[in-house]
């Protein structure tokens, strides 16, 4: 069931100039969250932010009640929401967006390309309550870009490229070797990162046939389906990212791959 | 209390506030959030006669205390709102009032005979303002004779409550009011949104894949007010008035200014539970200045 | 770095940035802000052949983004600029550019009679847009043929630049644009302000003493590029942009979308410094893209 | 000069729920600042306030380099500048407008309605200093709208008036049994507050012959001069309160008295 619930700054975790962990918290209990899901969260204090904006839920603590969010600072909003005083009120609109598919899968292979990781980590318990192994590639364009590869760590083996080889391998994601190796014994992809690189993993999926889902990050102005702003081109025609979506099967995506 | 009772012939709005076209779903986005049927009337998405993909993405621009949009009317057609959607929603304790649009007379005209044959829908919302189509839409909007055609032809098929959605595009908007009124509207609806335009200057291009796309929100706020209250100068006919209805003290603005009833757009998507703020925030008001109606507060700004 | 400058025939910006007339009175307000000298031209306060009270107070709104004014041309008249108040800032190293006002085309006329007789000043703006003037002011501006009639007769008498500002509250800004150039101007400049309204709820008024005033600021940009956009395809005059400039990114934004240069209006009250970011912030990204000169960059939007 | 300045929240003075002070603090000294001028502050952290707000200096310490405003909370703005955190940066224009005339008094009369007694700490100081007798006569609507009572006594005599008789003598500011006595020695009248009170104020002015200064507070767009929106009706025409102001011979003023 959707929320609109006012929540309260708790913490935060720089992880960089430009990349932090926002922690709210609120009084009431959590609602089911699952992996995928969103919240359109409203940023105060500023008189440059008209609409709210969205970001995957990273983590939710059922028992503290309190939700985690990953941001990367590249605007108005994503700048100003790292600047908040403890205690201040953020109101969110959540959890929105579908799931991610984790049935029937024996070997998973998690590929997040730059800020795309947001969604794995709730993805990554789940498989992991599920018993399903899971690898992680983690693709950016220098070592300072890398993050929570210790989180990831804890649910399965973390790979790294990186566009400089200031860390793990040198290249784009795509041109790890776990692709190129003769053995590839995943049986589903799930991705989220930058369009040109999510289209590239899809690309590969479907060339060894394996089934990939992709977490989508359009603009919205709502978030809910109201204002069909946020829609993807799919084999039915246009889809708003935010109710179809924001996972789909690549499949079903009208990419040009 | 005060009584909130708004009637424009057919159509009965249990009070003033009803949700805009477009920025309301089919009121079904909503349900999640709040008990629809306390709301005055939902005037649903835009139909066409056919199915419409709409424009590309990307339809959506933030502005300075508004957005731009280039939805370009998608939807699945007339007929499937007729058999899919509005058996879903008819059970609903408001008015429920199609959004009517199309490239040609003939377009219009097919999609109000649709809906003729629909029980319980009293009244239409003829938008002949839409800036994000590229035939028909906004060109109907933006002169006299052709709001005035438009108009007369789909008052000849439909004879419950015709409002008229206006386009604020234009030099005076009173002249085609009185056009549309002339032409036998029942009320008139203003505004739709204003053409703009959002450029990325790093990129150099434009944000929208339409280049152009539809203002909303409070940014546009007293440009609408201020046809609403000229409007009001010249027709006979009830406004519904909007354009960046943000809050109770908004929308008492616009009635003061002439409109007998409101849309609130925009504002659904920052607050989904907005509506119904500001019904309480009209009683509110109407209470504290000893008001018995809603009625009695509309167009009476003191000038 | 960049060359900057622009050259609009006797007019030499030395820099893309102007002030907008009515925002910055006649550059002295500023002096002791910022070197005015830095500035590509100064916009001053419009001028009418005769001292003008202008409209009762209160003359401000502030709405969301923007605000709405109604000043209605106060100023000392024409002579008192001439003899009183040029002669106090003509020795500046930047273009002062009159802006001229009348409410019959005598008036507009006469006005400029008496800058002809300036030296120093290179051009002027004629406002056929003001919307808070009981006559002439905006009528000008919202009809072609009056729009046309009055450049025309200016053309005769004014050999210098001829700078034509336009009234965005009309259908179509592109028939005007193209009306004037055929009348002889050599630069258009817009967006003049947009005719809104606020109204204080409370009290059941109107909050300006002359109900509607002109819409400014933030608010507008989403139209006024539009605007700019639309009038760059059909014209060949330079054109000079402006509405709801508030940093060097919409500066740029309204360069790609045509402006040869730009005015910078509203802002200048929220931060009288704003005009000296602007320029730095145009050769920083002229730099950072790898322009050589500012008209590079005009109207190169990728659509 | 006219300063464009960052200043940062030092502290707050909580007067009561609606009224408070806040003191501005900056790094470099201050400029000089007369009793009548004020600032054009910036609200910082709102949506809702898009032009600058004009507030009288109520004080100002050079050497902590620090300002302090009286305001009272009646709207969007002065409810935000009431909420910063401490260190919160405030920008300011100041020092703006003209001053008090306080050349040849012998007996201050200052009569200050409702919030209208920003300016007066200043000129209270100033006519101390020039050792010119001073009374102050402050009207209020009930005692709990009587501010700064303690801190003018500092400076001379303190009245009062409430209109519900709460404090000091019942009735409006110009009702007080000075303005009836036969004895009325003062030769200089300074009013600020709502309109209708200093136009009354003015009339029993200009009855007894005495000069009488009002501090106008009209709507503005900017604060120095360059809007032309802040006018008020004077012999001369219309004149702009920031900086033919905002103080005024009563006189000149074009006011239905
Ligand atoms: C379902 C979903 C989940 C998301 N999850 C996360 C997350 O977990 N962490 C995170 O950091 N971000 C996430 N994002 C992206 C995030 O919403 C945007 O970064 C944010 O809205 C930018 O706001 P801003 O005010 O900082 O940027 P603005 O100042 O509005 O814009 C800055 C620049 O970024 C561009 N931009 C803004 N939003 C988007 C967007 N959605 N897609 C592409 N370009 C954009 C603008 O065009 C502009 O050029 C998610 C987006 C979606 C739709
Ligand atoms: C020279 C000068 C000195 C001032 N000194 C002080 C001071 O020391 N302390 C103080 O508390 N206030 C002072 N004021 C008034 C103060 O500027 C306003 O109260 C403030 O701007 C209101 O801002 P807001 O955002 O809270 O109100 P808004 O939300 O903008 O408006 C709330 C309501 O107040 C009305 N309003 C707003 N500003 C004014 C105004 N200037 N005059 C009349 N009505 C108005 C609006 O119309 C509206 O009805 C001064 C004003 C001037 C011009
Ligand atoms: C995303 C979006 C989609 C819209 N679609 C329609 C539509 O289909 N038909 C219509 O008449 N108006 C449409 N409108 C216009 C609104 O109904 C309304 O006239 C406008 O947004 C101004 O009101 P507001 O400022 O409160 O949003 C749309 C507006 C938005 C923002
Ligand atoms: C207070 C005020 C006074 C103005 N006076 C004039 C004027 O005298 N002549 C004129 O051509 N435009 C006048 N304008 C319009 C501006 O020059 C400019 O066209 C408009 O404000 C849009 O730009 P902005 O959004 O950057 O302010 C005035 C605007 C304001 C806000
Ligand atoms: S963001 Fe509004 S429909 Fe998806
Ligand atoms: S406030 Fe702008 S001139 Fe006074």
């Amino acid at each position: 069931m959707k929320q609109i619930r006012d929540f309260r700054v708790k913490a935060y975790d720089r992880l960089n100039e430009d990349n932090y962990i926002i922690e709210l918290g609120c009084d009431e209990e959590l609602p089911a969250i699952k992996a995928g899901n969103f919240a359109e969260i409203q940023v105060p204090q500023t008189a440059d932010v008209f609409l709210r904006r969205p970001f995957s839920i990273l983590d939710a603590d059922h028992k503290n009640r309190s939700l985690k969010f990953y941001v990367k600072a590249i605007g108005k909003g994503t700048r100003k929401l790292g600047e908040l005083a403890e205690g201040t009120k953020v109101n969110l609109i959540f959890p929105l967006g579908n799931s991610f598919n984790t049935d029937h899968i024996r070997h998973a292979l998690i590929a997040g390309g730059g800020s795309g990781i947001a969604p794995f980590i709730l993805l990554a318990k789940e498989l992991k309550e599920k018993k399903i192994k899971t690898i992680f590639l983690l693709g950016a364009r220098t070592r300072e870009d890398v993050f929570l590869a210790d989180e990831f760590a804890k649910y399965g083996e973390v790979l790294i490229t990186t566009e400089d080889g200031s860390l793990g391998d040198k290249g784009l994601i795509t041109q790890h070797s776990i692709f190129s190796k003769h053995d590839f014994p995943y049986d589903k992809i799930f991705t989220c990162g930058p369009d040109p690189m999510m289209k590239a993993v899809a690309r590969i999926a479907a060339k060894k046939g394996v089934n990939c889902e992709a977490s989508l990050e359009n603009m919205m102005a709502c978030g809910f389906g109201a204002c069909l702003c946020c829609v993807t081109e799919t084999l039915d025609g246009n889809k708003c990212v935010c109710t179809a979506g924001p996972v789909f099967d690549t499949k079903y995506l009208k990419w040009q791959i | 209390m005060a009584d909130l009772n708004i009637h424009i012939k057919d159509l009965h709005f249990k009070n003033p506030v009803t949700t805009a076209s477009g920025t309301f779903g089919f009121g079904e986005e909503f349900m999640e959030f709040m008990d629809l049927n306390l709301l005055g009337g939902i005037f649903v998405k835009g139909l066409t006669i056919k199915n419409r993909e709409g424009n590309e993405y990307p339809r959506m621009a933030e502005t300075p205390s508004g957005m731009l949009n280039a939805v370009g009317l998608q939807n699945k057609g007339v007929d499937y709102f007729v058999n899919s959607i509005y058996p879903r929603i008819k059970h609903l304790h408001t008015e429920i009032i199609p959004n009517v649009n199309g490239g040609t007379v003939e377009d219009y005209l097919m999609v109000t005979e649709k809906l003729n044959e629909t029980e319980g829908i009293n009244a239409i919302e003829l938008n002949i303002s839409c800036p994000n189509v590229k035939e028909g839409g906004m060109a109907f909007g933006v002169s006299c004779p052709s709001a005035v055609a438009v108009t007369e032809a789909i008052r000849k098929v439909w004879k419950k409550t015709l409002i008229v959605k206006l386009s604020p595009n234009v030099t005076d908007i009173t002249e085609i009011a009185k056009g549309v009124e002339g032409a036998g509207a029942d009320a008139v609806s203003l505004v739709n949104t204003f053409l703009g335009m959002a450029i990325d200057a790093e990129k150099r291009k434009p944000i929208l894949s339409t280049v152009t796309g539809g203002l909303s929100g409070p940014a546009i706020k007293p440009i609408a007010l201020r046809m609403v209250w000229q409007v009001y100068q010249v027709v006979k006919i009830p406004i519904i008035g909007m354009g960046g209805i943000m809050n109770a003290t908004d929308a008492i603005e616009f009635m003061l200014a002439g409109a007998s009833a409101i849309q609130v757009g925009t504002a659904n998507f920052i607050d989904p539970q907005v509506s119904l703020r500001i019904i309480d925030g009209i009683e509110k008001y109407l209470a504290g200045h000893h008001y018995k109606k809603a009625g009695d507060i509309v167009g009476q700004l003191m000038t």
